[in-house]
């Protein structure tokens, strides 16, 4: 979608809400797919799935462009996809192939893709927030209208980088958004027990900036709020707290069996709750887009999830020149 | 009495022993039990950590002595740090080395210098857990090997248990140790299994030990890479060569005698060690043998270690990343000033 | 003061009084004489005064025994002494003397006091947070009804440390109290300018826990807030963020020409705002103190501090054998 | 050109020159200015620093190239890792490298990691400023010398200048790099006059210089102990040894070549380092050089440091606690076997 559509409406016509569409069902099936294959052992490392999660990266990232920035978590791939980075690339890159988007060498954690604006999924809790202040920064300094999305967990607003974060972008009215995804767990620990605050949007208040809570599978209403946040980022009116209530479909990370969970919650997000069922609906409700359309969408992206699954199969490991190259720009 | 345990075990039967032994004794950490305030988990955990090795305890000893935290390592080790101060016997577990980064500061300049600051009136006995080791294809943020960075500072004691024999010892001594232990566990080492005591045994902090006898060469491993070192040693004496294995098992304090009296032996050294290569453990024990073992030494001292490298996540090249057999057998080779092996 | 008094009562007794205004007027004057000593020189490395305000140390320690536990920060004398610490130990600790409290191994920045639950002024900003969460899960594991205060700065209420640390205690309803000593400034910084809140104690709200922000040159109402804290605490109803609104007489560490204050606040704290004045002057209309035993307290300060530099400059510097000594227990 | 600045003048001229070159160089840090906001401080600084190394830029640059931040080191220095990464060339300041403990994550994991992490695709021309240093009576958590933490780091790059010229040039070099480069300021040379010269010029990251020519020892000086190397030279000189020094000026990268072959003319080499002693520059340095020069050693390589133990904060301590020529010359005396000096 070019940048001036994503930057100049707020509006979901027909062509957004197709992109909208295409994006979650990309993620859904990436993340199918890569659940599929780590169970057969092929996939090295830790990965943490998106699946259930789409309507917030894609509500979000459906106004943003690729000079716009954001910043990620452990569980990245849902970021990387509505942000616009390339399909192999990210599914290489998991395999740990020389063709990955980071040359095999980050992996499922540290997919990034810096032309796309995309800084990076990351292996630690609560390190995206200060990298989005200084994206932010460079907004500032150079006096552009760009923005900067801080995704974060649950968990991670209890991390002090949280708050640093936030009263900095504050202060300084920084065109930063911290968009939580509330789903309800950090690891195999409830929000309710580990965060002493009802909504992680609460300290809005006290640091005297918007924030807001929705539905974070309804992707309407995040398309919404994030709409205005940007707005009011871009105008200089400062930062936002969005705190999306969301639902992760798969465990911790692949292997974790949930036992944290019941099995009647577990059933019934997959059904009615689901975001993108949900999004159908919407998109058929309202004429966005109609049943061969959304049929269409969801062949074409298992053509090209397959693909990059082929793609990523087929690419070489990285050879042993690689180990040492990229320490540093210099030498 | 021994019983075959895994590392993991191994760990989990140390800290049981200390539960029951002290009541002053709690676990902190993230999802050290799991599942806190879920309804039907209320009397047992989810997880027991991670990678599981502290299951059971909230079963044991309920959730009064086994803390789950917030994600919030500054907020949760600065606690155990004065926990220790004012009474308690804490056990605090980081869950990887590598977070260090949110958290350094509680263990650098409050846990590490309380006592020397309060002139010697204050004691913190913390024992730190914490995950180390590359090999997992968890990639640059989860698989540092961190020890030299605490083996730098005064004032914490650091150990590197490469069996679950020693681990439980180690560990044991570390929980009842009244100055701050950073305690790593490799993460590849979990599944590992050996022999242990039953029942309540220590190891000494500053002890090493010999795990293998020889003549030709010092090999000293830290950690897992002990297990490298007596790999390469097997092959060397195929070919007739007999390499002394020490494993330091702790690198502060350091039993440098043990080193020492080796190398004088020997007259060859070779330290094995996966971490970065800079101002590391490696380094550290290379100019301390260097220095005091200087005119027993017929070769210069090599450090088989990882490159000057973040970790890379792509298994082709993690595999090139760590200390090998044949790295080490390579490093002898030169040593000796001819192929001892064809490299493999 | 006998520790049964200070725990049972929140009612401002005579003796109570004559021990507020002793600790106050010991801090007051303990700091003037550091301020003139170490301008002669005689004082090595960093100090930071207390002076201006006392009535937050001595306010929120009034209801404290040795068994509840502070934790303090760079600017810690006032804690020191309002919690008790040996003013001849202090003194010749900031001389760097063998007699010092820490024997001359730790200075202004880290006296302590553990057997007095004072577990040291701290130099780094936000450390003290998490030490108070520390002695409150003691006090929890333990099942005591002993409290833990971390006073701090309103610069420090910017670091992460500080959101962790309350977090903590309202999930876990520590006995906690964070007293924010609202100075106005972190060293040149002024609050408006660093912190987006507009008090520290708004995130009280969120956290779900009590907030009150008070006068902090009005001792009368310090004490009361801070039985009250102190209160709920003991009973296990969880912690309290305090803010207090105070002014430090001196720079932000001694050296400082203060060219961020104006000449006239400077001046109009010094007179009728003082905290010193104000509570001479309750106690005087309360019929608490007379003027002949205000009088007296002030010249039996001033002997004690006298004597605390006499004790000082006589005292030795450490000898050899100390540099390598309690780096462990063990060894 | 040259002119006679202090330590202290030669940062700030450096940054000035830097700003004025490049409008993407900013100022990040607690109090860099100081007064923001306040009225009659809005177009200049209260401080420029905590030490006055920053005064003036504010009146020259502006408040919008020179941000006072709140005090939150893992917020302003995770954000000046992703404003380098996002186009501006941000100069960071840690007040004193003892608070690395509240953002060692933003350095080592993100900073120091990005670029491999990211496939070669970022980069993060992030300058770190610090002050480090014994000698000041500031006490154990405001007068180390950590920069073998940033050493053992794989991704960053470590300047240790000695001089008002080596500082301005150095500075100047790892503002213009293009990987993040930490950059240690003793605070006790602030007031260290030197010759300097006028307009920009730079000075490679990882090229040693010999300050002073001998034939008889090297002594290599990390950081201000370099100038105590050189007090210990003249003395040694006096008794007829000539000492030669080297100041490695960078640590990371290492030049390892002037060190080497400057041990292999002398044959003896002694590293002065105030820094504690395990895991650090010093026993980096003796392994390195005693693997390399191994066969020119007529004996061990010595290190002067620091003990094992935090800074004390009494005069009478901290005295003991550095290094001084005395120790140096008694090293020197040990290894020619006779009191070359009696000890001071
Ligand atoms: C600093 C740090 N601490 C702990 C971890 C381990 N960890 C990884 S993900 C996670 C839970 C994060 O929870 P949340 O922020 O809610 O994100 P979610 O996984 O639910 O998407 C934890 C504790 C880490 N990676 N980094
Ligand atoms: C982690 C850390 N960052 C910065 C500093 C430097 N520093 C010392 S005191 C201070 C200001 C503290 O302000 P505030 O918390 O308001 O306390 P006040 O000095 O006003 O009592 C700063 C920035 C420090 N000591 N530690
Ligand atoms: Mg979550
Ligand atoms: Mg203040």
């Amino acid at each position: 979608m070019p940048a001036e559509t994503k930057k100049s409406s707020r509006m979901m016509t027909k062509e957004k809400a197709k992109w909208i569409y295409k994006k979650m069902q990309e993620i859904r099936q990436f993340e199918n797919a890569v659940h599929d294959i780590f169970a057969k052992g092929e996939i090295p490392g830790f990965v943490h799935l998106y699946a259930g999660e789409e309507a917030v990266a894609v509500g979000v990232c459906a106004h943003l462009t690729d000079q716009d920035s954001i910043t990620s978590t452990h569980r990245g791939h849902g970021h990387c996809i509505a942000k616009g980075c390339d399909i192999d690339g990210m599914m290489a890159e998991i395999f740990g192939r020389a063709t990955g988007l980071c040359k095999g060498k980050g992996g499922s954690m540290h997919i990034a893709d810096v032309s796309k604006g995309m800084l990076g999924a990351n292996g630690i809790v609560g390190a995206g927030f200060p990298l989005a202040i200084g994206a932010g920064m460079t907004a500032k300094v150079k006096k552009t209208d760009h923005v900067a999305v801080s995704f974060f967990g649950d968990g991670a607003s209890n991390h002090g980088t949280f708050h640093e974060a936030i009263n900095m972008a504050a202060i300084w009215k920084l065109p930063v958004i911290f968009v939580c995804e509330n789903n309800g767990f950090g690891e195999a620990s409830t929000f309710e027990y580990a965060s002493a605050c009802e909504h992680v949007s609460d300290f809005a208040k006290a640091y005297r900036i918007v924030g807001e809570n929705v539905d974070g599978r309804d992707l309407v209403a995040v398309f919404e709020a994030a709409g205005r946040a940007v707005e009011r980022a871009r105008r200089g009116e400062g930062p936002t707290i969005l705190e999306c209530v969301t639902y992760r479909n798969y465990g911790h990370f692949e292997g974790d069996t949930q036992t944290y969970k019941t099995k009647e919650v577990q059933e019934q997000a997959l059904k009615e709750d689901d975001a993108i069922l949900r999004f159908q609906n919407y998109a058929l409700e309202n004429q966005l887009l109609t049943k061969e359309e959304l049929n269409k969408v969801n062949d074409d992206v298992k053509a090209e999830i397959d693909h990059a699954i082929a793609f990523s199969k087929d690419s070489p490991f990285p050879d042993a020149s690689q180990l040492t190259k990229d320490v540093y720009v210099s030498y | 009495m021994t019983k075959k345990m895994s590392y993991s075990d191994a760990i989990n039967d140390a800290i049981r022993l200390a539960m029951h032994k002290d009541e002053n004794v709690v676990l902190i950490g993230e999802d050290v039990a799991g599942g806190a305030e879920v309804d039907h988990l209320q009397d047992k955990g989810a997880w027991g950590g991670v990678f599981g090795v502290t299951k059971g305890m909230v079963e044991e000893f309920g959730r009064n002595r086994v803390f789950d935290t917030p994600i919030a390592e500054a907020g949760y080790m600065g606690a155990a740090v004065s926990a220790a101060a004012t009474g308690l016997r804490p056990i605090s577990e980081l869950m990887f080395n590598d977070f260090i980064g949110s958290c350094l500061d509680e263990v650098m300049n409050q846990a590490a210098k309380f006592r020397y600051m309060f002139g010697g009136k204050a004691r913190v006995p913390l024992t730190i857990r914490t995950i180390d080791g590359a090999g997992f294809n968890a990639a640059a943020q989860h698989s540092q090997s961190l020890y030299a960075l605490f083996t730098h500072i005064p004032g914490l004691k650091v150990a590197v248990p490469s069996t679950p024999y020693d681990m439980k010892g180690l560990l044991l001594s570390a929980i009842f140790d009244d100055d701050p232990v950073i305690v790593f566990e490799d993460k590849t080492l979990y599944g590992k299994k050996g022999e242990v005591d039953e029942g309540f045994y220590t190891i000494p902090l500053g002890k090493a030990e010999i795990k293998r006898i020889g003549k030709d060469l010092t090999i000293i491993g830290i950690g897992k890479q002990v297990h490298t070192a007596l790999k390469a040693a097997d092959r060397l004496a195929e070919k007739g060569f007999e390499a002394e294995v020490i494993d330091p098992r702790t690198l502060s304090p350091l039993d440098e005698e043990t080193m020492i009296h080796s190398v004088k032996k020997t007259g060859r050294l070779i330290i094995v060690d996966e971490a970065y290569p800079r101002c590391s453990a490696a380094t550290d024990i290379a100019a301390i043998v260097g220095e005091k073992a200087f005119d027993y030494l017929d070769t210069p001292i090599k450090r088989v270690t990882a490159p000057h490298s973040p970790v890379p996540f792509s298994p082709s090249l993690e595999k090139l990343y760590l200390p090998s057999p044949e790295k080490i057998i390579e490093a002898f080779s030169e040593m000796v000033g001819e192929k001892v092996f064809t490299a493999v």
